[in-house]
């Protein structure tokens, strides 16, 4: 049956073969060098780019939406943010405590923000993080909100009884970053079957390790 | 001479004419599944089979001969003996009503003088097979269909039956061959509008084609009824539903197009059967387009179509035929 | 002789599997659309059941949560049975090749007759794998049903 | 969100398994329904079955490496996903995208989002038993392949809409044939408002089916012609523009009832709204580069970005986060429609019969590839 496939297994990649195969490199290498990061740079960011813009492109006339809310969600959060600053101009970013969540969202839901857009889990070498990403159909922002939890035991509140919508992206976080979502009503693995050892989307998970 | 006994030579009569009637009605059948096939496929903007002989023509031959040599499965919890006697009894089944079909003057195999009535009677059975294979099955998506055919059969026999009233009492006949001989000068389309109506859709309805093709409907129950038949068992399933569609239109044509009779000409017998069948082919054309342009509709609507619209209708066209005869 | 006819028959009504799983099943709807026809012209008809099949075109990536569905479903069909494998996830994983959870290729699971390359393959690519599994079946060389 | 199997199943109740192989469920989805005879009591998806890790994939490629695979996210609109992908790059490394490469973006999303929509039309006819509009709907979307097939070489995948601007440039006498294919479709859609709209059971079948609050649509997180169907005029190309949205006159669809016909309705006008933009677009589309000059291996400087389009089913953004370092990003995050979407499935379709189940389900429209990524 082998022998004369009309059709020989084809070598093709679907895209061109870019600069490098990553070889199986993807465990160790960027442990240390983010954690600080997030946490510092943004300050020059924001001076920094609305003086280069205007004169790079001066025929673009194309209003830039700056951030409205960040001083007032910084104003509400007071003692809960740890930092907080703005990317790409309009886009901010908050680092809140872990335990703060459920506060912090609550607020933010008296602040019309409604729409919770995707949970995403981030490991770091020392911490971990949930990145909320939370939309405003009145006000049209986003904020993110990073919640900061250990590594050891990643726990943190479920925010299901605010935005149910935040069902399925705990479970999927769950799943794929081991992140423990403390009150959801069905923590159960979503993507993957039943019978799947550990959480892919950690750093020291080998991307060709197979269940079997 | 063993013939001369008149019990013999009917009995031979009746063997010769079944037999002959049973390759007529599958050769049909296996046409259709072609012509079928093919009509959808221009309906579709595409061309349908053309590749098994000319235009595609031995496609059913292919799809017979592969489906009769393939493997037969019975799955291990299905119930072995009700599983297996399904499709052979709808085969069966199917085949009865063709009896008492008369396809011209003369050419019937049994001119029963309640022709009509033996007719309803035995495309009711149609219903058990049905049930058979989707209970015998074990399947939950062959059960859901054996229900629905249930639920379909019980709101469209009603209707189906009533619809057929009138023209019998226009005739004044049950029998078939009096039915079409009434229908010489006018047939009963004209006279009979609501009940014409009425009786096609109880007519698609129970041959379960869409819009009513609840039993089966592939994007919910995946087969219906036959999902767990492969083979020859799965062949015999669907020889029935066309030979029940080539009932249904035959049927039709008899009680409302006037069988073969075209007004105010005398066809020989010959021209007769081919006019007969021009009609069904006519009819049938029409069932194929109404599948190539509707959606299915829903059980609740289904029924609720059933029960509310057509057999008020049915009523209604017995009383007004009840009033225009008493003028 | 009655072989012979067989194999006609079986070439020439070549049932498949409405059994689509990424990017690849589209692509294999768009074959058995209007502008190429490959399904109805070969007098292929697509049944939803697997028990009404001959066969299994397995249009795209086969994650390890769907193997033992895929198996499943190619036990289900009654012999004789043909495999296509379409798409590179098929036959090799694709783009996916080294992820935790896609299969590197059907064929570990179920023997696979015809792979078709690309990603996805064209219609006519589909159309070309069509004819040859129906030239194997014509000349007897499957392994399985010699 | 109730796990079924928990539920203890009544005398009259049956567990009834739609997938992952079943002809409705668009690929390899699985419903789990609890049924009373037709009356579904409980849903519950499960999905997974495509999963990929593609999100695991995208740290161990390469930037331009994985460009590729975000095609493979919602395969039938795959421009719509090379798009986030490249905005989230362009704003980590502030590269200047250059003003035709903006134009000839939109036009290939605008002309994906039609090929998408008429998918859409195609696969819904066909779950309602009208297999004739499946046939038709690919008819017409053949034809918007032919013109993304003409400018990136790809008939499903593109991997067209690059960092820094487009790929190639448009090809010769492609904004003539672009010109002549919207100038003709709208004639073919006439026959689906015919067939459509004109036809009592397609509209008693969708009518009245799922009907989902614009508040409650919020909360579950729903986006894209679903919400707009429930009357919230939100439209990220309006609300959050990117690109050159701003700049181009067009409408958001809404609809009232909410229903699987406004979900239809919402769709369908989608579709001449599309056109419209695309025709805007190639009116103004300005010479230049269609790329900007962007480094072979990219490498952009530490930070975090989350990247917002509007794809044919709702919000699809991307998370990407940049150690400045290694040539792959440290994470990245796909928060696709569908998987919200049909997270919110069951609050709208619990309590109906069967094939208003179906219904429902195609009217949502998810790609799994998209859900399970």
């Amino acid at each position: 049956m082998a022998e004369e496939e009309p059709v020989e297994k084809p070598e093709e990649k679907p895209a061109e073969k870019p600069v490098e195969q990553p070889e199986e490199k993807p465990v160790e290498k960027p442990v240390e060098k983010p954690v600080e990061r997030p946490v510092e740079e943004p300050e020059e960011k924001i001076e920094e780019r609305p003086v280069e813009k205007p004169e790079e492109e001066p025929k673009k006339e194309r209003p830039v939406i700056k951030s409205k809310v960040f001083d007032e969600i910084k104003e509400a959060l007071k003692d809960k943010i740890v930092d907080s600053w703005i990317m790409s101009e309009r886009r901010p970013f908050i680092i809140i405590k872990g335990e703060d969540i459920l506060k912090v969202a609550k607020t933010l839901v008296g602040m019309e923000f409604d729409h919770l857009s995707a949970i995403s889990g981030v490991e770091y070498g020392d911490r971990m993080e949930c990145a909320y990403h939370i939309w405003s159909y009145s006000k049209r922002e986003l904020v993110t909100v990073k919640a900061v939890i250990s590594k050891d035991n990643p726990k943190i509140d479920s925010l299901t009884p605010i935005w149910k919508s935040a069902d399925w992206h705990e479970r999927e976080t769950y799943d794929l970053m081991g992140i423990v979502f403390e009150g959801h009503p069905d923590l159960r693995r979503i993507l993957l079957s039943d019978d799947f050892k550990g959480h892919p989307l950690r750093k020291d998970f080998e991307l060709t390790e197979k269940p079997w | 001479m063993i013939l001369d006994n008149p019990l013999v030579l009917a009995l031979v009569k009746g063997i010769v004419g079944v037999i002959i009637l049973i390759s007529f009605i599958s050769l049909n059948v296996l046409f259709l599944t072609w012509y079928e096939r093919k009509v959808i496929a221009r309906i579709q903007v595409r061309y349908g089979p053309n590749r098994a002989g000319k235009f595609g023509l031995l496609q059913p031959l292919a799809d017979t001969a592969k489906l009769l040599a393939k493997e037969d499965i019975v799955p291990e919890k299905a119930d072995r003996a009700v599983f297996t006697f399904a499709p052979a009894t709808a085969f069966a089944v199917a085949l009865l009503p063709t009896m008492a079909i008369p396809f011209a003057s003369g050419l019937i195999v049994s001119d029963l003088n309640i022709g009509i009535l033996y007719i309803i009677a035995v495309s009711s059975l149609a219903t058990i097979p049905v049930i058979m294979g989707g209970w015998g099955s074990n399947n939950k998506y062959t059960l859901l269909g054996g229900m629905r055919t249930i639920a379909q059969s019980i709101s469209y026999e009603i209707p189906f039956v009533l619809s057929i009233i009138g023209v019998v009492a226009l005739a004044g006949s049950l029998s078939m061959v009096q039915i079409i001989n009434a229908q010489t000068n006018i047939w009963y389309v004209f006279l009979q509008p609501l009940g014409f109506v009425v009786f096609f859709i109880a007519m698609i309805a129970e041959t379960s084609r869409i819009p009513f093709d609840l039993p089966e409907s592939e994007s919910e129950l995946v087969a219906g009824f036959h999902t767990e038949y492969s083979g020859m068992k799965f062949a015999m399933f669907l020889f029935a539903e066309y030979i029940h569609m080539v009932v249904a239109s035959a049927l039709l044509v008899i009680l409302f197009f006037g069988g073969w009779n075209i007004p105010f000409i005398t066809l020989p017998v010959i021209a007769q059967a081919v006019v007969f069948i021009g009609k069904m082919y006519v009819v049938m054309t029409v069932m194929i387009w109404i599948r190539g342009t509707l959606p299915r509709i829903t059980i609740v609507q289904m029924t609720s179509i059933g029960w509310k619209v057509l057999i008020p209708l049915a009523l209604l066209n017995i009383m007004i035929t009840g009033i225009f005869m008493s003028l | 002789m009655d072989r012979l006819l067989l194999r006609w028959a079986r070439r020439k009504a070549l049932w498949p599997m409405t059994f689509g799983l990424a990017c690849c099943a589209i692509e294999m709807m768009a074959a058995g659309a209007s502008r190429f026809d490959l399904f109805e012209r070969f007098g292929m008809l697509f049944r939803a059941s697997p028990r009404q099949s001959d066969l299994m075109i397995v249009a795209g990536t086969v994650t390890d949560k769907m193997a033992p569905n895929v198996k499943r479903l190619y036990d289900q069909m009654p012999e004789p049975k043909y495999v296509i494998a379409m798409g590179e996830c098929a036959i090799c994983g694709g783009p996916f090749y080294d992820s935790y959870s896609v299969l590197d290729g059907v064929d570990k699971i179920i023997p696979v007759d015809i792979y078709v390359p690309g990603c996805p393959p064209r219609p006519e690519t589909l159309i070309y794998g069509v004819l040859k599994l129906r030239e194997r079946i014509k000349n007897n060389d499957i392994e399985r049903y010699k | 969100m109730v796990q079924i199997s928990e539920i203890p199943t009544g005398p009259n109740e049956m567990i009834l398994n739609l997938g992952p192989q079943h002809p409705s469920t668009h690929g390899v989805c699985r419903l789990v329904l609890r049924t009373d005879g037709e009356k579904v009591l409980n849903i519950e998806p499960v999905i997974g079955y495509l999963h990929r890790g593609i999100e695991k994939l995208a740290e161990n490629r390469t930037y331009i490496q994985f460009l590729p695979l975000t095609d493979r996210l919602d395969y039938v609109a795959a421009m719509g996903n090379n798009m986030p992908y490249a905005m989230a790059i362009e704003d980590l490394m502030e590269i200047e995208v250059p003003e035709r490469a903006e134009y000839i973006r939109v036009i290939m999303l605008e002309l994906q989002r039609l090929a998408s929509h008429l998918l859409f039309v195609a696969t819904f006819g066909a779950d309602l038993g009208a297999w004739t509009v499946l046939m038709y709907g690919f008819r017409e979307r053949e034809r918007i392949l032919d013109l993304l097939e003409m400018v990136s070489g790809g008939r499903l995948l593109y991997s067209y809409i690059y960092p820094g601007g487009v790929r190639y440039d448009l090809p010769e006498g492609f904004v003539e044939k672009c010109r002549k294919t919207l100038k003709e479709l709208p004639k073919y859609f006439e026959d689906y408002n015919d067939y459509f709209y004109s036809n009592e059971i397609f509209l008693k079948r969708c009518e009245g089916v799922g009907v989902l609050k614009a508040e409650d649509a919020i909360n579950l997180g729903i986006t894209g012609p679903i919400l707009r169907a429930c009357g919230a005029p939100h439209d990220l190309r309006k609300d959050d523009p990117y690109s050159i949205y701003d700049q181009l006159d067009f409408k958001v669809i809404t609809e009232k009832e909410g229903d699987t016909l406004a979900r239809f309705n919402v769709r369908m006008g989608e579709i001449y709204e599309s056109i419209n933009i695309v025709n805007q677009a190639l009116d103004s589309l300005p010479e230049g580069d269609f790329r900007a000059k962007v480094p072979k291996v990219l490498k952009p400087p530490p930070g975090a970005v989350y990247s917002r389009t509007e794809a044919p089913r709702g919000e699809l953004s991307i998370y990407l986060l940049s150690d400045g370092e290694s040539k792959n990003p440290y994470r990245l995050k796909i928060r696709s429609p569908s998987f919200c979407n049909l997270s919110a499935f069951p609050f709208f379709a619990e309590g109906d019969i069967l094939a208003n189940v179906v219904a429902n389900f195609a009217g949502i429209d998810i790609v799994l590839g998209d859900v399970d990524r």
